[in-house]
């Protein structure tokens, strides 16, 4: 199988559904004649003109309200909002409209969009361009929301969610783009919404995690299988819907549970992961499940105390030790 | 030199008698419909928050007097009148507001949520400005697509000060979206008059920043608001030239029914319903124009009052939604590990004491 | 003591604040001439007059954002936004903004302001007028959250709220405003941020709430003690800071938790609640944390279906009959 | 007749000599200041993003010209030159760059967010319009205190069309405050060129709605911006009205350090990098007029050199932030259960292997 980046996965089916299905279309600031501030949209632009690659002026809400306009006639709009950060501006459209249209409307209408978007910082971006909010989309009825960790999860999601009749809230990550791994060419294979992977099986400890830091899980898993500890990885890939059975079942196997994200501690991602496996696994649980996240600070922009701020390598290998304690 | 002929009466000669009492009719419809609706919130039949048009029934049946049924509308949570004039029956309509499975919108919406697919009503809204975007959005779907029609983003005067309203402007005129925006200005929002709130209290005037076309309208003449529409959404619709329609009214109540108006002066508020009610000037102007006489008039208030009564009597019978049906519609592509029937009886039955 | 409504609480603290310090200012729509939404307001702008009490168009993130300025150059604007669902629309103002100008620029400037508004729903208001969003801002550092239950925090934490010198978001209710409690006529307490307080002492469960849940788990306590069950109720006050130690200290005396809210329930504020008791209470959990939240779907108008989709007494005595289970 | 006299030249004569080289200086020290940035960026020394000022100095010098210490400054994060033109020491902003403790905001803020409470500079500021709302209610807040100056609103042509930018318009018309819109119009946003936008391009129309005097400016020519601000700023100091200044510049690279500018054509740039050099033009201006010779421009080269070689080495001798303090200013009220020092150690410590 071809090797290909997480950007290139990206650009790729973004091409292939443009060509498939002529209502779809991307819509976003600076991804035509700019090529996309992260490349994602290189070279649409020029293969599909103007009508399918819409450069938009700086108006989220405006125009992911008329994406969703869009959509309640039949388009499939792709929306780039050019980091997580800026979608604050459009929210009032994603929450209070486009994820309330299909049922407050007694079903009578769809709106099949996606709206991609890169979340989490590294990189010294600073307080303001650096954040996760995933976690708010999550908690919305109505909306879907995906997370690929891997180019192969980033094409198999991003078609889901293209073909998918719901807004679909699709994240991705700044420090993904340039990841490789295998992608089939020819397949027309899809990854459905709502279903979790388990990207590696373990027998000591269940590792919960989604996108950037699944990356993070695997690399740590590796380590530490050379010290004997055998570490089960699981990718959320979904956030909502969430996969609580492949959760469960995992750390009903493991006993233990380490829950990863880089957004902030206090009412983030890794809370409900938690929380759901207090509840639906508790005589199963031989240690608390701990929880490895973002520093609660503004981040700063200086290098090291940056870096310092978000979850690595190191918190989760402190953390599987802490839950691994006192075990025989 | 010839005699000039009075200019109203020739144009009202132009006018086809039966198009008019039609247009009585549904204005005389709507009046109704929203008396008996505060009615029945008051009886607590409905619930949440409810918006009446009363006092702008000639902007409302103008509008869809001179809309086609390629266009679609989307409006604001005031919109009862939006849907009865565009040709929804008054039951579903009153079931809704009702909160019954054979409402408009299944009785999920509400009075500020109804929607009739078919008829290209696409939504009231209550996010101040949120249906704007939509509806630029709409008229960017038809121009994608090459059909014909226009789209009505309906919203208040108050609206106009909110960013997303500005936003769309730009974007329709950039983009060449054939769209009206349809300011119903009834002077105020809630308790804030048109001064208040914004710099530019000539409202058709907002379209400056933005090279789109306003103009000002008298919205309780309704033969003046239809053609004003026509005109506008012809050009719309050739040219994909938006504009903005500023349709002056008077609001006769309070914001909703349970809006005491407390800061409008009473004379003020008597003396507005007795010079702009748009309902007793048009049944004048038939009477005096020989076009309906008492009789026609008073078979014409029979009429509505009995198809108003009709439609609280479907509402009424109308069966309550099933708790089993709780989590339908809340995705249109079902994938795994979204609620289902079985939960919501569970949480149901939980939430009742049941179990 | 007298005996007064929440609603009256917020008023007569609004305008002794007023009274206190003329940097203090109101600004929201319909708060003067209309004398408030929920009459929160009501006489102010007869006795401040417009400087003071100041109406506002409808464009919350321009005066939100205005507010914000007004506060970096010292004055103390409380703004109210008429219910939360519409802070959607602002909420640039206070997560990008309010919330990291004091760090984000070394603590050069400070941003003393409280942005009230009501949260939750009841009364068949529907999908966009029902919801609750203080998760959000709890999960954002340099904000502070709290939301009080009865007329008695009500004004402490409005006292405190106004004179923090951080934004603080003030949450309330429309189904409090007309509950009443006992409030002191002329001490000038304050309810300090990030403190929760037990409520009502209990030994079989701890019931962890907030804002309009804490009625009713206070009914729920005084109704199961007939059947001899002990309820210790935690009413939390503030959302951000969370005061672990408090919920934390009750849980280890009662071995069980409940938490109720009435947010959505994956990623809610429950969610945050039960994965930290299991952290730092595991060892002496008798059963797993149970939460009672609203069931997640946008909230439908008809009145049974709507009132279904609540948390209330039932749900909440239903979850600690379940903790209880097999408790001798 | 009397002989007309060069209106130019007649000018300049009422110009004090000192004050032209000073703005000269200023224009050099912050061409050479983003020149070493840029260089600074390469070298890895500064992260995140970083935007230049470069093509812009006139805009910027002429305006700090006009301003008073009372006045405040609201600006995108486009601002190293506007902090450094305020009066800011060059050694501060270069070390905020580096993210080092001695910065401006103490490592915290980085290139898009330099502060300076003490003059007046209250921040650069980074989600497009953003600011302008902030420095609306700075303007509110000086109008409510009846204290003196007015507030710069600094943007950037593309955030004209973002829906903060025209709430604002309308608050400050409608409140009368003192705040000046003063938009950069380098002709592009990233990639985005303003006719691509605004369907209204001539920005200063942009006041249309809101009853707000515009006025287009040459942003390249320094007595031009600084005359002009003069003038509206007391307006608007004197009769709290607010004014759009379009101030029209050449943007010489790309929209931040790392763009590649790959959409503009390289003609097009290098044309008018030659035709809209404000430094280089001022230069020419200086020197024809026999205001300054050559010795004195290639000294204050050197001079600008030096100065930015020792605020690169004053940023380098600038200590890290300490770990310790991360929590430091998070909140400016203490509280109960808030993260401190302990807090901050352990968990670094943590994320470093250490433990
Ligand atoms: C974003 C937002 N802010 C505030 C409200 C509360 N609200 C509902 S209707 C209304 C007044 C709207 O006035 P106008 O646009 O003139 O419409 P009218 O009610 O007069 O028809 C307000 C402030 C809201 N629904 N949404
Ligand atoms: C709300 C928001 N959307 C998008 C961005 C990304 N962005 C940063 S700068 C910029 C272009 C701004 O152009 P302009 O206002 O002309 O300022 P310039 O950079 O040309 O000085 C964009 C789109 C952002 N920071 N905030
Ligand atoms: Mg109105
Ligand atoms: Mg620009």
């Amino acid at each position: 199988m071809p090797i290909i980046t997480y950007r290139q996965a990206l650009n790729d089916t973004l091409g292939e559904e443009l060509a498939r299905d002529e209502n779809v279309l991307l819509m976003g600031e600076e991804i035509g004649v700019f090529q996309g501030s992260y490349r994602i949209t290189e070279g649409l632009l020029a293969e599909f003109g103007p009508k399918r690659v819409v450069d938009t002026p700086i108006a989220e809400e405006g125009f992911v309200g008329i994406a969703i306009g869009a959509a309640m006639l039949g388009l499939r709009p792709v929306v780039e909002i050019m980091t997580i950060n800026f979608i604050l501006v459009a929210i009032d459209q994603v929450v209070n409209h486009a994820s309330k249209i299909h049922y407050m409307f007694g079903g009578q209408v769809r709106v099949p969009m996606v709206i991609r978007t890169p979340s989490g910082g590294t990189g010294q971006l600073g307080a303001t361009h650096s954040q996760s909010f995933e976690n708010w989309f999550a908690y919305c009825p109505g909306l879907k929301v995906v997370a690929p960790s891997n180019p192969y999860d980033a094409k198999g999601l991003m078609r889901a969610a293209i073909r998918d009749d719901d807004p679909v809230i699709f994240i991705e990550s700044l420090a993904l783009y340039d990841t490789k791994g295998e992608v089939p060419e020819d397949e027309d294979y899809v990854v459905p919404i709502g279903v979790a992977e388990v990207k590696r099986a373990g027998t000591d400890v269940t590792v919960v995690s989604y996108s950037r830091m699944t990356a993070i899980a695997m690399q740590v898993a590796q380590k530490l299988e050379q010290e004997g500890i055998s570490v089960e990885v699981v990718d959320l890939r979904s956030l909502r819907p969430l996969d609580r059975p492949t959760i469960i079942e995992s750390v009903r196997k493991t006993n233990r549970a380490v829950v990863i994200a880089e957004d902030w501690y206090s009412y983030g991602i890794t809370a409900e992961i938690a929380a759901t496996i207090q509840e639906e696994a508790f005589d199963h649980l031989d240690a608390p499940v701990q929880r490895v996240a973002g520093l609660e600070v503004p981040l700063p922009y200086a290098k090291d105390l940056s870096a310092a701020s978000k979850p690595n390598a190191n918190s989760l290998i402190y953390a599987i030790r802490s839950v691994l304690k006192g075990k025989k | 030199m010839a005699k000039v002929a009075d200019p109203a009466r020739s144009a009202l000669e132009r006018e086809n008698a039966d198009e008019l009492k039609h247009y009585y009719y549904q204005m005389l419809l709507l009046r109704r419909f929203e008396e008996r609706t505060s009615e029945m919130y008051v009886k607590a039949r409905i619930g949440g928050y409810c918006h009446l048009n009363i006092g702008e029934e000639a902007t409302i049946v103008g509008l869809m007097a001179a809309l086609t049924p390629d266009d679609y509308i989307y409006t604001n949570y005031r919109e009862h009148g939006y849907v009865l004039a565009r040709g929804v029956p008054p039951g579903p309509v009153m079931a809704e507001l009702f909160g019954k499975e054979g409402g408009v919108a299944r009785g999920r919406g509400g009075s500020m949520h109804l929607f009739d697919a078919e008829k290209h009503f696409m939504g009231g809204y209550a996010i101040v400005g949120g249906q704007v975007p939509l509806a630029v959005g709409a008229a960017y779907a038809l121009r994608y697509q090459g059909k014909p029609g226009v789209v009505v983003a309906q919203m208040g005067d108050g609206t106009t000060n909110i960013g997303a309203f500005y936003e769309s402007l730009n974007l329709a005129k950039l983009w060449k979206c054939p769209v009206l925006f349809f300011i119903v200005n009834n002077g105020y929002g809630m308790g804030t008059s048109v001064e208040m709130g914004s710099s530019e209290p000539d409202l058709w005037k907002k379209g400056a920043s933005f090279r789109i076309h306003g103009e000002q309208i008298d919205g309780t003449d309704m033969l003046a608001v239809r053609d004003a529409v026509r005109r506008l959404r012809t050009k719309a619709e050739a040219e994909g030239e938006p504009a903005i329609l500023d349709l002056v009214s008077f609001r006769f109540r309070g914001h909703s029914v349970i809006d005491a108006d407390r800061y409008r002066d009473p004379n003020f508020v008597r003396q507005g319903r007795e010079e702009h009610d748009p309902v007793r000037n048009f049944a004048t102007m038939l009477h005096d124009n020989g076009i309906a006489d008492d009789v026609w008039l008073k078979a014409a208030v029979d009429k509505v009052e009995k198809e108003v009564q009709e439609a609280i009597d479907f509402a009424n019978a109308s069966p309550e939604p099933k708790f089993e049906e709780l989590y339908d519609n809340m995705y249109a592509s079902p994938v795994p590990n979204i609620p289902g029937t079985e939960d919501a009886m569970r949480a149901v039955r939980i939430n009742r004491g049941e179990v």
